[in-house]
C-alpha cells in the first residue's frame, strides 16, 4: 500500500473528462477466500485500460465482479457504467446495458456451431455488429460456421470469442487474454481492430500477459496486486519506469 | 398377420403415452439436465386434475329419497350435481360426462402453475448442485405431492371415464379386411394417440421454430455465458419448466380414462420414463419420442404368447434388456448429444 | 494406530464407542414414558442401522470416491440374502458359510455387471445399473421363484436339507441362524430403573462387521487407490494422458461396494431369515442412494447417518398413530387436543411419508452436506463460542498482566 | 412364553399396510381393529360380541386386561412387514401380530411369528399357500382362499354362462396368481368348461392392452382375470374399454370374470365392474344378526359400511381374545389349543379333517377352525357388479351363497399339500 | 533417425484436411518446435501422437515402436506425456494429490489395488513430487484444493505433472499461454534445466517467439495442415514464408 504514492495519478484527461466505467471501492470474494480487496478506478469513454499484474492477482476477479458474475460475490462497492448502477444488476442485465465480456477460457458453448455460438448473442438487445460483417472480420470463421464450436482450435476459438462479444453492441468490451493462443498475424490483426473499434468509441478495459503490447495499445494502465491496486496512471508512464517494470511485470 | 397389426397398434399407443410422458421428462432432464424425479408425481397430478374437474362437477346437495334407504336402514340421500340444476339433467350430465376433455383446459393453468412454482420455489438452487441433490430434492418432493393427494383422495384408484361418445372400442379389421374382431382397438386410445402426436408435434415446433431451444440448450451447457450475452436464461428456465409440466400434466389428465388414477401412478411410471429418456439420448427430444414408440412396440410383442411361449418372463424383461442392449451398442442412447450428463 | 491418521483413528473411535453403546443412546426415555414412542434400542432397528450403514458405506466407496451413481445396488443387496437363506437351507444355520457366500455371490454379480455397465459413464451408466437391477427384480418376482420363491420370499422351513445342520430342532421347531450356538435373535433384557435396555446377540455380531467394514472403507478412502477414484471423479481424461486406465479402478471399487452389499443382504438374512425380492427393487436400490446423499457423499461417517436416519423414519414414525398422539397431548383440553392431534395427524403414521419427503428437502436446502454438514455447522458454532470464550478469558488475563515495557 | 403380558394390559400388534397401493385397505382393517378394540374393552355397542356363539369374552378386555394395540406398516412387502411385526414384538410387546393385505406379506409374516413364538391371524390374504404349503402352527386364517373361490364360483359360472365355455385367463405372474389361476381352472374345467390360454401379466403392469387384444381372436367367450387391487381394477378397465362385453363369441355375449372382489377395489373400475361375477369372503349386505351387528357399529362410528378386509380383521381379533379367555391364558400354545378346538365339526361333512373349533354369529353363519391346518371353512359368497348402485358402497350385489360344504376340500389336497405345521412355539 | 518418427500423417475432419502428409522426424534429447498459424493442425498432430485422435494414414514410431491403436494410457506408458492447451488437472484434488497420481501410474503401470496402503506410507513418491513442485515454484500451495488456483498455476501444475513421470517425450501445446512474463521465464530455465539434467525430448508448440527461439533446436512450421519449413530457429526467423505467414511485423 504503501507504494502507492510514489507512482501518484497522471493529470492528462483522466481529470478532465467524466468517467464513464466507475468501479469503486469493490471488494470481492469466492467463498470465504479474499480476493478483490477494494479497488477504486474510472475508466473514460473511448479509452483503453490496460489492467496488469502477474499470475492470480485477480484480474480475471475484477473482470468477473464488474461482469456481475454470480461468482466472484461482490460483497461492497458499486459499479457504474454511463450512470447506470451496474453493482445492482445481474450478469444478463449487466449485458443488456452494454457490457461486453470475452472471458479468459472463451467459454465456447458446447453444442453449438460457430454460427449459432454468434446467433446466440444476438438473441438479447442491443444487437452489434451483423455476422457476416463478424465473418470478414475473421475468415476462418466463415469457413468453419457449421463446425461445433468446441472443435474449433485454440486460437479460433479465441477469434470466435471475441467475435461473440462484437456481436452485441457493447459500450465496454472487457477482454480477459484475448492473445492468449493467437499466432502473432493474428494478434496483429486483432490490435489492429481494436484500434479500430477504438477509433469508433469504444471503450475497453484489457487483461494481458504481453504487458508491452498491451501498453502499446492502451491509453492508460493499472496494476494490480494480490487485489488491491498498486498502480494507476498512463501506460507510457509504465514503459518509462523500470523499477515498476520489474517489481510487478517482471519486464 | 392380425396379431402383428393389433400388436403394433398396441405398441403405438403404449409408445404415445411413453413418448408423452419421456417428452416432458427430457425437457427437464435431458434438456436442462435436471433430474426430477418429480416428473412422475407432475404426470399423476395431471391424472388428478381430471379427477378433480370431475369432482367439481359432481359437486352436488343433497335430496332424500324416503323409497329407498341406505346401508344402515336410514331414508336414502340422493346427490344432486349443481351443475345439474344450472344447465338442467341432460346438459348437466353432458358436461359431467365431457369432464375429461375438460380437464384439458383445467389442466393447462394449474400445471404452468405448479411447474413454474416448482422451479422458482426449489429446483432453481439447485441448477449448479451435483445430481446427487437435485435427486433426494426431487425425489422428497415427488413423496410430499404424492402423499398430499393420498390425504386428499385416498389410496386406491378412482374411476375417470371417457366421454360415452368415446367409450367402446373400433373394429380395425373389418377395414383391412380381416374378420370382425380381429383388430378391434378402444376409441379413447385412438384420442389418445392422436392427442400424443398433437401435443409432441407442438412442443417440436417450439423449440424447433423458435430460438427457445437453442437457448435453452446453450444455457444448460454454460448458463455464466450465456448471462453474459444479456440473455435471461433464469427465465427460459422457469418457462421450460413450465412447459414440460404442462406436457406432462396432458399427459396424466389424458391418461386418466384408460387407467383410473391413483396417488402412485406417477412412480409407477417414474422409472421407465427415465430409461426411455436415457435409452433415446440424453438432450434429444426426438430419441425419447423414438424411444417411447420403440419400448413401447417391443413390449407390446414381448407380451405375445407366441413370444412368451419361447421366452417365458421376456415380458417382465424387455424394456430393460432393450435399454441395456441399445446403451452398450449405442453410447449415448438413439440420438443423444455428447457431453449432457455424462459424468 | 491401526494405520489410521489421527482425525480418522478419533472418528472410528467415535463410531465404536456409539456403535457399542448403541443399546442405551438408542433408547433414552423410560419405558413407560409417552415418549418411549421414540425410543429406537430394540433389538431387529439397530441391527438395520448397522446393517444398512454397511450397506451406504460399501455404496459411498463407488459413489462417493468415483462419481459413478449406481441405481442398481439393490440387486446385490437381494443378491447376497438369497445366497445366505439358501446356504441356510442346504449347508447349515451357521451364519459364517452364509455370509461369506453372499459376498462371493454379490461379488460376481458385480463383476459381470459392472463390467458391462462401466463401459458407460454418467446417466447412462445409473440406467444400465437400474436396468440391470429392475430384469433382477422382476424375475425374481416371477419366473425365478423356484429359486426365490417369488412374491413371499425366500424363508427356511422345516424340510430343508441342512448338510451340516438339523432340519429342525427336538422339539419340532425350525433352527434359530447362530454364530457357532451364538443364537442371532437371542437378547438380554436388562432393567435399570423405568428403564429397559436390551442387549443382542444378533446386534453385536453386526455392529462388530460394520465395525471391521467401516475401518476398511476408511483404509480405502486414504489409500492410493482411494486417491485413484477420487482423480476418476476429478478428470478421467488425465488419468488416460497419466498413464492410467481407469477402468480396473473403477471396477474394483464397483466389485467392493457389490461385496459390501451382498455382505448387508447376508446379515439381513442372519438377522431375519427371509429373503424378498422386493430387496432388489429400484426404491431399494433408490434408498442407498438417499441415504447416502442424506448423510453426506463422500463423507465417511454421512452414508452410516442418512441410513440411520432413514431407518428411523420407517420404523419409528409410521408406528406412532393417533392413539399414540393422543396419548402425548392428553393433558391439553379436548378441544385443543384434538386440533393438535389433527395438526400431528397427517405426518406421522401413515403419513411417516410425508414427513421423510419434507425432512428430504429440508436437509438437502439447507445442508448442501448432508447430516454431516449439519454436524460440522454444530460443531463450529459450539467451537466458536468456546474460543470466544477463551479469547475472553485470555484477553482479560492479558488486561490484567502490567505490560512488559 | 415369549411376551406374556404381566402389567393390567395386553398389546395386540396390528399390522397392515398404511403406504402404497393397497392404502385404503389397511386404514379399513385399522378401523375394524379399533372397534375391536373398543368392543373387547367393554365400549361402543358391542359389536359382533353380541352374535358371537361363544360367550366367554365379558368385555372387560382379554382375561381382565385392557386391550391396548400398536399399529406398523408392512407397505405390501415382506421385509418391511417383517421388520415392523418385529418391532412391535421386541420393542412394543405385542402377544399376537395380525393384519395384512396380501399373500406373500402374511406368508412372510406368519413364518417370523412362528420363529418368534407369538400368535400371528391373518388378515386379507386368499393364496392357497398360506394355509397350505406355507401354513404353520402359530398361524390362523379366517379369510377364504383361491381354492374356494374356485369351488363357489364354478357352478355359478356353468349355470350362468353355460357348461361349454372358452376360458382366457389373464393371471398376475406371482404366487397368488399362479394358485387363483389353478384354483379356478380346475373347478371350471370340471364342470366342462375348456381353457383356451393362460396368460401371465407382469406384476408391473399398468396397461393391459397388448394382453387383451389377443383374446377375442383367441376362440375364448370367457375371460378370467386373476388379478388383485391395482392390476385388477386396470385389466378390468382395460378389458372394457377394448368392447370385450360388447361382443358376440360363439354365438355368445364374452363374459369376463374376477375370481377376487374386493369392494374397494371395485371401486377403483367405476362402471366397468356391472354386471362382473367373482366371489368375496363377506359383504356388508348380508342380512344375518352378526353381519347386521357389525354393520351397524362400524357404519355408526365412521359413516361408510366396513370392507370385506375390515370385517375379516374384526373378526380375527375377536377369535383371538375368545380362544385366550377361553383357554385362560396368553400362551401360544394354549390359544392354538383353544383354536383347534378339539372335536367340533360342522354338519353335512364327513370327512376325518372336518374337526376344530366351531362358531357362529361372526357374519358367515357356521364356520369351522379346522385343526389340520388353521383354515377356516364356511359358506362363500358370489357375488356380481350391481347395475344400479344406491351409493358408492353399493356396488356389490349377493348372487349366491355357495354352502360350506361345496367349497370344502382335505388338508393333503394336492393345490394345498407339501407344508406341515410344525408345533407350536411359544418362544422364550 | 529420430525418438519420434511421424510418416505421411493424414487426417480428415468431415470436409476438412486437417493434417496433410506431415512427415517429421523428432531427434533424441532434442527441443523440438511446431509451430504454424491457428488452426494449422498443430493440436491436432499432438492428438495423433498420444492417441486422442488415430490418424486416417501414415504412421507414428515412438522409439521404434509404433503407437498406433494404443490406448492413450499405453502411450503415456511408453514414456510420452503431454501438456494440454487448456490444463487438465484433477480439479478436486488437492497440489500434492494431483503430483501424486502421476508417481503412482509410473510406479504401479498397469492396474494394482493398494487398496489399504496409506498414502503418508509413501514417502519416497512424496519426497519426490514435492521436490518438482519446489522446481516450478509452487511448493507452498502444495495443501491447495487445485480447482481454485488461478490458470497460471493450474498450467504450471499440469506441467509439473508431466515431468515428475520423467517422460521421455514431452508434448508441450502452448504451455505459457496466459503465464505472466516472470513464470514464463522461470518455464524456460525449467525447461532448458530438467534438459540438462536428464535425457528428454520434447515437442513443443508455441506461440510465444521468445520462448520458441529461447528453447527450439529445431523447429517446424506447419501450414494447412502440412509442413511448410523445418529448419533451425535462426534460419526460421529470417525465412520470408514464415515471416508473411505467421510472425508478421513483429517478430
Ligand atoms: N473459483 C475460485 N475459488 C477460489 N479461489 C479462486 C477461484 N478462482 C480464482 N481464485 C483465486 O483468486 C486469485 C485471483 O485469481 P484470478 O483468476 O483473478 O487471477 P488472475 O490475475 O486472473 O491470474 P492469471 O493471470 O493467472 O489469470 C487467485 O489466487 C486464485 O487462486
Ligand atoms: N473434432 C474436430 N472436428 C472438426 N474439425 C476439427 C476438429 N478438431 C480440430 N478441427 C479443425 O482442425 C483444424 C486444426 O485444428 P488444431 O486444433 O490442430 O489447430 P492448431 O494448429 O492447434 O491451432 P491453434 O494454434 O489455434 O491451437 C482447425 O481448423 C479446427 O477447426
Ligand atoms: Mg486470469
Ligand atoms: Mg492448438
Amino acid at each position: 500500500m504503501n507504494v502507492r504514492p510514489d507512482f501518484s495519478r497522471n493529470a492528462n484527461q483522466a481529470e478532465t473528462a467524466p468517467a464513464f466505467l466507475s468501479v469503486w471501492d469493490m471488494h470481492s470474494y469466492y467463498g470465504e477466500s479474499y480476493i478483490v480487496q477494494g479497488v477504486n478506478f474510472n475508466v473514460h469513454e473511448g479509452e483503453i485500460l490496460a489492467l496488469l499484474g502477474r499470475n492470480g492477482a485477480g484480474k480475471t476477479t475484477t473482470l468477473r465482479s464488474i461482469a456481475r458474475m454470480d461468482s466472484p460475490q461482490v460483497n461492497r462497492g458499486e459499479i457504474w457504467l454511463d450512470h447506470q448502477p451496474l453493482h445492482k444488476m445481474s450478469s444478463y442485465e449487466a449485458a443488456m446495458a452494454g457490457l461486453g465480456l470475452v472471458p479468459e477460457d472463451r467459454c465456447i458453448i458446447p453444442g453449438l456451431t460457430v454460427e449459432e455460438n454468434l446467433q446466440l448473442a444476438q438473441i438479447a438487445p442491443p444487437i452489434g455488429w451483423s455476422i457476416e460483417r463478424l465473418y470478414d472480420l475473421f475468415p476462418r470463421l466463415g469457413e468453419r460456421r457449421k463446425q461445433e464450436g468446441v472443435t474449433l482450435s485454440g486460437g479460433e476459438q479465441q477469434m470466435l470469442a471475441i467475435a461473440r462479444a462484437l456481436a452485441r453492441d457493447i459500450k465496454v468490451l472487457l477482454l480477459d487474454e484475448p492473445y492468449e493462443g493467437l499466432a502473432p498475424v493474428i494478434v496483429d490483426e486483432i490490435e489492429k481492430t481494436l484500434r479500430h473499434i477504438k477509433e469508433q468509441g469504444m471503450t475497453t478495459i484489457l487483461v494481458e500477459q504481453n504487458a508491452v503490447r498491451a501498453l502499446q495499445l492502451a491509453d492508460r494502465a493499472i496494476i494490480l496486486d494480490t487485489g488491491s491496486i498498486v498502480f494507476d496512471g498512463s501506460a507510457a508512464e509504465v514503459l518509462e519506469n523500470a523499477e515498476l517494470r520489474a517489481e510487478y511485470l517482471a519486464i | 398377420m392380425d396379431a402383428i397389426i393389433l400388436q403394433i397398434l398396441n405398441g403405438l399407443d403404449k409408445g404415445s403415452a411413453y413418448a408423452l410422458i419421456a417428452l416432458g421428462l427430457t425437457l427437464i432432464f435431458g434438456t436442462l439436465g435436471v433430474v426430477n424425479f418429480a416428473h412422475g408425481a407432475l404426470f399423476m397430478i395431471g391424472a388428478f386434475c381430471a379427477v378433480t374437474l370431475n369432482r367439481l362437477l359432481n359437486l352436488s346437495h343433497q335430496v332424500v329419497d324416503e323409497t329407498r334407504t341406505d346401508f344402515l336402514g336410514n331414508p336414502l340421500k340422493v346427490d344432486v350435481p349443481y351443475v345439474q340444476d344450472l344447465f338442467g339433467e341432460s346438459a348437466g350430465a353432458a358436461i359431467i360426462d365431457w369432464s375429461v376433455p375438460l380437464a384439458i383446459l383445467f389442466s393447462i393453468p394449474v400445471m404452468i402453475a405448479i411447474g413454474v412454482i416448482m422451479e422458482r420455489g426449489l429446483i432453481k438452487h439447485f441448477y449448479r448442485r451435483p445430481h446427487a441433490d437435485q435427486i433426494l430434492v426431487t425425489f422428497g418432493l415427488a413423496i410430499v405431492l404424492q402423499e398430499i393427494i393420498k390425504q386428499v383422495y385416498g389410496a386406491n384408484p378412482i374411476p375417470t371415464p371417457a366421454p360415452d361418445a368415446f367409450t367402446g372400442s373400433f373394429d380395425f379389421g373389418v377395414l383391412l379386411g380381416f374378420d370382425p374382431n380381429a383388430i378391434i382397438y378402444p376409441y379413447w386410445r385412438l384420442v389418445y394417440f392422436a392427442f400424443a402426436a398433437l401435443i409432441i408435434g407442438a412442443v417440436f415446433a417450439f423449440l424447433q421454430f423458435t430460438t427457445f431451444g437453442m437457448v435453452v440448450r446453450a444455457g444448460m451447457a454454460d448458463r455464466e455465458t450465456v448471462g453474459l450475452l444479456g440473455i435471461n436464461i433464469d427465465r427460459r428456465f422457469t418457462i421450460m419448466f413450465g412447459l414440460a409440466a404442462a406436457v406432462a400434466g396432458l399427459a396424466g389428465v389424458m391418461y386418466a380414462p384408460i387407467n383410473s388414477p391413483n396417488y402412485h401412478m406417477g412412480m409407477d411410471f417414474l422409472v421407465l420414463s427415465f430409461v426411455v429418456v436415457v435409452v433415446g439420448g440424453m438432450g434429444s427430444l426426438p430419441g425419447a419420442v423414438l424411444a417411447g414408440f420403440l419400448l413401447g412396440i417391443l413390449e407390446s410383442f414381448a407380451s405375445m404368447n407366441e413370444i412368451k411361449s419361447i421366452l417365458p418372463g421376456i415380458d417382465q424383461i424387455i424394456i430393460y434388456l432393450v435399454a441395456i442392449v441399445i446403451l452398450l451398442t449405442r453410447p449415448r442412447g438413439l440420438m443423444g448429444r455428447k457431453g449432457v450428463m455424462e459424468d | 494406530m491401526l494405520g489410521l491418521g489421527k482425525r480418522d483413528l478419533t472418528l472410528f473411535a467415535v463410531v465404536a464407542v456409539l456403535a457399542l453403546f448403541a443399546p442405551f443412546i438408542l433408547n433414552p426415555f423410560p419405558t413407560d414414558s409417552g415418549l418411549a414412542q421414540f425410543n429406537a434400542g430394540y433389538p431387529d432397528l439397530m441391527q438395520r442401522f448397522v446393517i444398512f450403514g454397511i450397506l451406504a458405506i460399501g455404496f459411498n466407496i463407488l459413489f462417493g470416491l468415483t462419481g459413478y451413481l449406481s441405481f442398481g445396488h439393490a440387486a446385490f443387496l437381494g443378491v447376497g440374502s438369497y445366497s445366505a437363506v439358501w446356504m441356510f437351507k442346504l449347508l447349515s444355520m451357521n451364519v459364517i458359510p452364509a455370509i461369506l457366500l453372499s459376498m462371493v455371490m454379490a461379488g460376481l454379480f458385480a463383476v459381470v455387471i459392472g463390467y458391462v455397465s462401466l463401459r458407460r459413464s454418467g446417466i447412462y451408466f445409473s440406467i444400465l445399473t437400474l436396468a440391470f437391477a429392475q430384469m433382477s427384480y422382476n424375475l425374481a418376482y416371477s419366473v425365478l421363484t423356484p429359486i426365490t420363491n417369488g412374491e413371499t420370499g425366500l424363508q427356511i422351513t422345516l424340510d430343508d436339507p441342512r448338510i451340516l445342520g438339523v432340519s429342525a430342532t427336538a422339539d419340532g421347531g425350525i433352527p434359530v441362524t447362530n454364530l457357532f450356538g451364538l443364537e442371532m435373535r437371542s437378547f438380554e433384557t436388562v432393567a435399570m430403573g423405568p428403564w429397559e435396555f436390551q442387549f443382542s446377540i444378533g446386534y453385536y455380531i453386526a455392529a462388530v462387521i460394520m465395525l471391521i467394514s467401516f475401518y476398511v472403507a476408511i483404509r480405502i478412502f486414504r489409500s492410493p487407490f482411494g486417491m485413484m477414484l477420487r482423480a476418476i471423479k476429478s478428470n478421467q481424461n488425465r488419468l488416460y494422458y497419466t498413464g492410467l486406465n481407469a477402468r480396473p479402478y473403477t471396477l474394483a471399487a464397483f466389485v467392493i461396494s457389490g461385496m459390501y452389499a451382498g455382505l448387508a443382504g447376508g446379515l439381513l438374512a442372519c438377522m431375519d431369515p427371509l429373503a424378498g425380492a422386493e430387496r432388489m427393487q429400484w426404491t431399494a436400490s433408490g434408498e442407498v442412494v438417499l441415504m447416502t446423499i442424506l448423510g453426506g457423499a463422500g463423507t465417511l461417517i454421512g452414508p452410516v447417518l442418512g441410513a440411520g436416519f432413514i431407518k428411523y423414519f420407517e420404523n419409528i414414525f409410521s408406528k406412532i398413530n393417533d392413539q399414540v398422539v393422543h396419548g402425548w397431548v392428553s393433558f391439553l383440553p379436548d378441544g385443543l387436543e384434538d386440533l393438535v392431534v389433527g395438526l400431528i395427524h397427517p405426518f406421522v403414521g401413515k403419513g411417516w411419508h410425508l414427513t421423510l419427503g419434507l425432512l428430504f428437502m429440508l436437509i438437502v436446502i439447507f445442508l448442501p452436506g448432508g447430516l454431516v454438514e449439519g454436524g460440522q455447522r454444530i460443531r463450529n458454532a459450539v467451537s466458536n463460542r468456546r474460543n470466544r470464550n477463551a479469547d475472553a478469558a485470555e484477553a482479560q488475563a492479558a488486561s490484567q498482566q502490567p505490560p512488559a515495557e | 412364553f415369549t411376551n406374556e403380558p404381566t402389567g393390567g394390559s395386553v398389546t395386540l400388534g396390528f399390522n397392515v399396510p398404511q403406504t402404497g397401493p393397497y392404502a385404503d385397505e389397511g386404514a379399513d382393517e385399522l378401523r375394524a381393529y379399533e372397534l375391536a378394540v373398543e368392543h373387547l374393552n367393554g365400549g361402543g355397542d358391542g359389536g359382533m360380541l353380541n352374535t358371537f356363539s361363544s360367550k366367554a369374552l365379558e368385555g372387560n378386555g382379554i382375561l381382565g386386561k385392557k386391550v391396548e394395540y400398536v399399529t406398523g406398516d408392512t407397505q405390501t412387502k415382506s421385509d418391511a412387514a417383517r421388520a415392523s411385526a418385529k418391532s412391535m414384538i421386541e420393542k412394543d410387546g405385542a402377544v399376537m401380530i395380525t393384519g395384512g393385505s396380501s399373500s406373500g406379506v402374511a406368508v412372510a409374516v406368519q413364518g417370523l411369528c412362528q420363529e418368534a413364538g407369538v400368535i400371528f391371524m391373518a388378515g386379507l390374504t386368499h393364496s392357497n399357500d398360506t394355509t397350505g404349503k406355507d401354513k404353520k402352527a402359530n398361524g390362523f386364517r379366517h379369510f377364504f382362499d383361491a381354492y374356494m373361490s374356485g369351488a363357489a364360483l364354478a357352478p355359478v359360472l356353468a349355470k350362468q354362462y353355460g357348461e361349454d365355455r372358452k376360458a382366457y385367463h389373464l393371471t398376475a405372474d406371482y404366487t397368488w396368481g399362479w394358485t387363483q389361476e389353478e384354483s379356478i381352472k380346475a373347478a371350471t374345467e370340471a364342470l366342462g368348461w375348456e381353457t383356451v390360454e393362460t396368460v401371465k401379466t407382469p406384476l408391473a403392469q399398468t396397461d393391459f392392452s397388448s394382453y387383451i387384444a389377443p383374446v377375442l381372436n383367441s376362440g375364448a367367450d370367457v375371460l378370467i382375470l386373476n388379478h388383485y387391487g391395482g392390476n385388477m381394477v386396470n385389466s378390468l378397465t382395460n378389458a372394457v374399454q377394448f368392447g370385450l362385453r360388447e361382443k358376440q363369441v360363439n354365438g355368445r355375449n364374452f363374459e369376463i370374470v374376477v375370481p377376487l372382489f374386493s369392494r374397494l377395489m371395485a371401486r377403483g373400475a367405476g362402471e366397468n365392474i356391472k354386471g362382473i361375477l367373482g366371489s368375496t369372503n363377506w359383504h356388508w349386505s348380508l342380512s344375518d344378526e352378526g353381519s347386521k351387528a357389525f354393520v351397524k357399529s362400524f357404519g355408526t362410528k365412521y359413516g361408510f359400511p366396513p370392507s370385506q378386509a375390515a370385517h375379516t380383521c374384526y373378526v380375527q381379533t375377536l377369535l383371538y381374545a375368545d380362544a385366550v379367555q377361553r383357554a385362560g391364558s396368553f400362551d401360544p400354545c394354549a390359544v392354538v389349543e383353544a383354536l383347534e378346538g378339539g372335536d367340533s365339526s360342522l354338519p353335512g361333512i364327513s370327512s376325518p379333517a372336518n374337526k376344530g373349533y366351531l362358531f357362529d354369529g361372526l357374519g358367515n353363519g357356521q364356520t369351522l377352525y379346522r385343526s389340520a391346518d388353521h383354515q377356516c371353512f364356511k359358506d362363500v359368497l358370489v357375488v356380481r357388479g350391481k347395475e344400479n348402485p344406491t351409493s358408492e358402497f353399493d356396488l356389490l350385489e349377493v348372487v349366491e351363497v355357495t354352502p360350506v360344504s361345496q367349497v370344502w376340500y382335505e388338508p393333503d389336497h394336492p393345490m394345498f399339500a407339501g407344508g406341515s405345521l410344525g408345533s407350536c412355539n411359544p418362544g422364550a | 533417425m529420430g525418438i519420434l518418427e511421424v510418416k505421411d500423417v493424414n487426417k480428415r475432419f468431415g470436409g476438412l484436411k486437417a493434417l496433410t502428409d506431415v512427415t517429421l522426424s523428432v531427434a533424441e534429447n532434442s527441443v523440438h518446435a511446431i509451430i504454424g498459424p491457428n488452426g494449422a493442425g498443430k493440436s491436432t498432430l499432438l492428438n495423433c501422437l498420444v492417441g486422442k485422435l488415430i490418424p486416417d494414414t501414415g504412421s507414428v514410431m515412438f522409439d521404434g515402436q509404433s503407437v498406433l491403436g494404443r490406448k492413450p494410457y499405453e502411450i503415456n506408458q511408453m514414456g510420452i506425456s503431454r501438456v494440454f492447451q487448456t490444463p487438465e488437472i484433477f480439479g478436486d484434488l488437492t497440489v500434492m494429490e494431483n503430483m501424486m497420481i502421476p508417481l503412482f501410474a509410473r510406479r504401479d503401470g498397469v492396474f494394482r489395488l493398494h487398496a489399504i496402503e496409506s498414502v503418508e506410507s509413501e514417502r519416497e513418491l512424496r519426497e519426490r513430487a514435492e521436490a518438482m513442485l519446489a522446481d516450478v515454484n509452487m511448493l507452498e500451495k502444495r495443501n491447495m484444493h487445485s480447482a481454485s488456483m488461478s490458470r497460471g498455476d493450474k498450467r504450471r501444475l499440469e506441467m509439473a505433472m508431466c515431468l515428475v513421470q520423467e517422460p521421455r517425450l514431452l508434448l508441450l501445446d502452448e504451455p505459457t499461454a496466459g503465464m505472466a512474463r516472470a513464470d514464463t521465464n522461470n518455464t524456460i530455465d525449467l525447461l532448458r534445466e530438467i534438459k540438462a539434467k536428464r535425457d528428454i525430448t520434447m515437442a513443443i508448440i508455441e506461440h510465444d517467439m521468445h520462448v520458441v527461439f529461447s528453447l527450439a533446436d529445431r523447429i517446424t512450421v506447419l501450414a494447412q495442415g502440412t509442413p511448410l519449413v523445418e529448419d533451425t530457429p535462426e534460419n526460421i526467423k529470417g525465412h520470408p514464408k514464415v515471416q508473411e505467414a505467421y510472425l508478421g511485423e513483429h517478430a
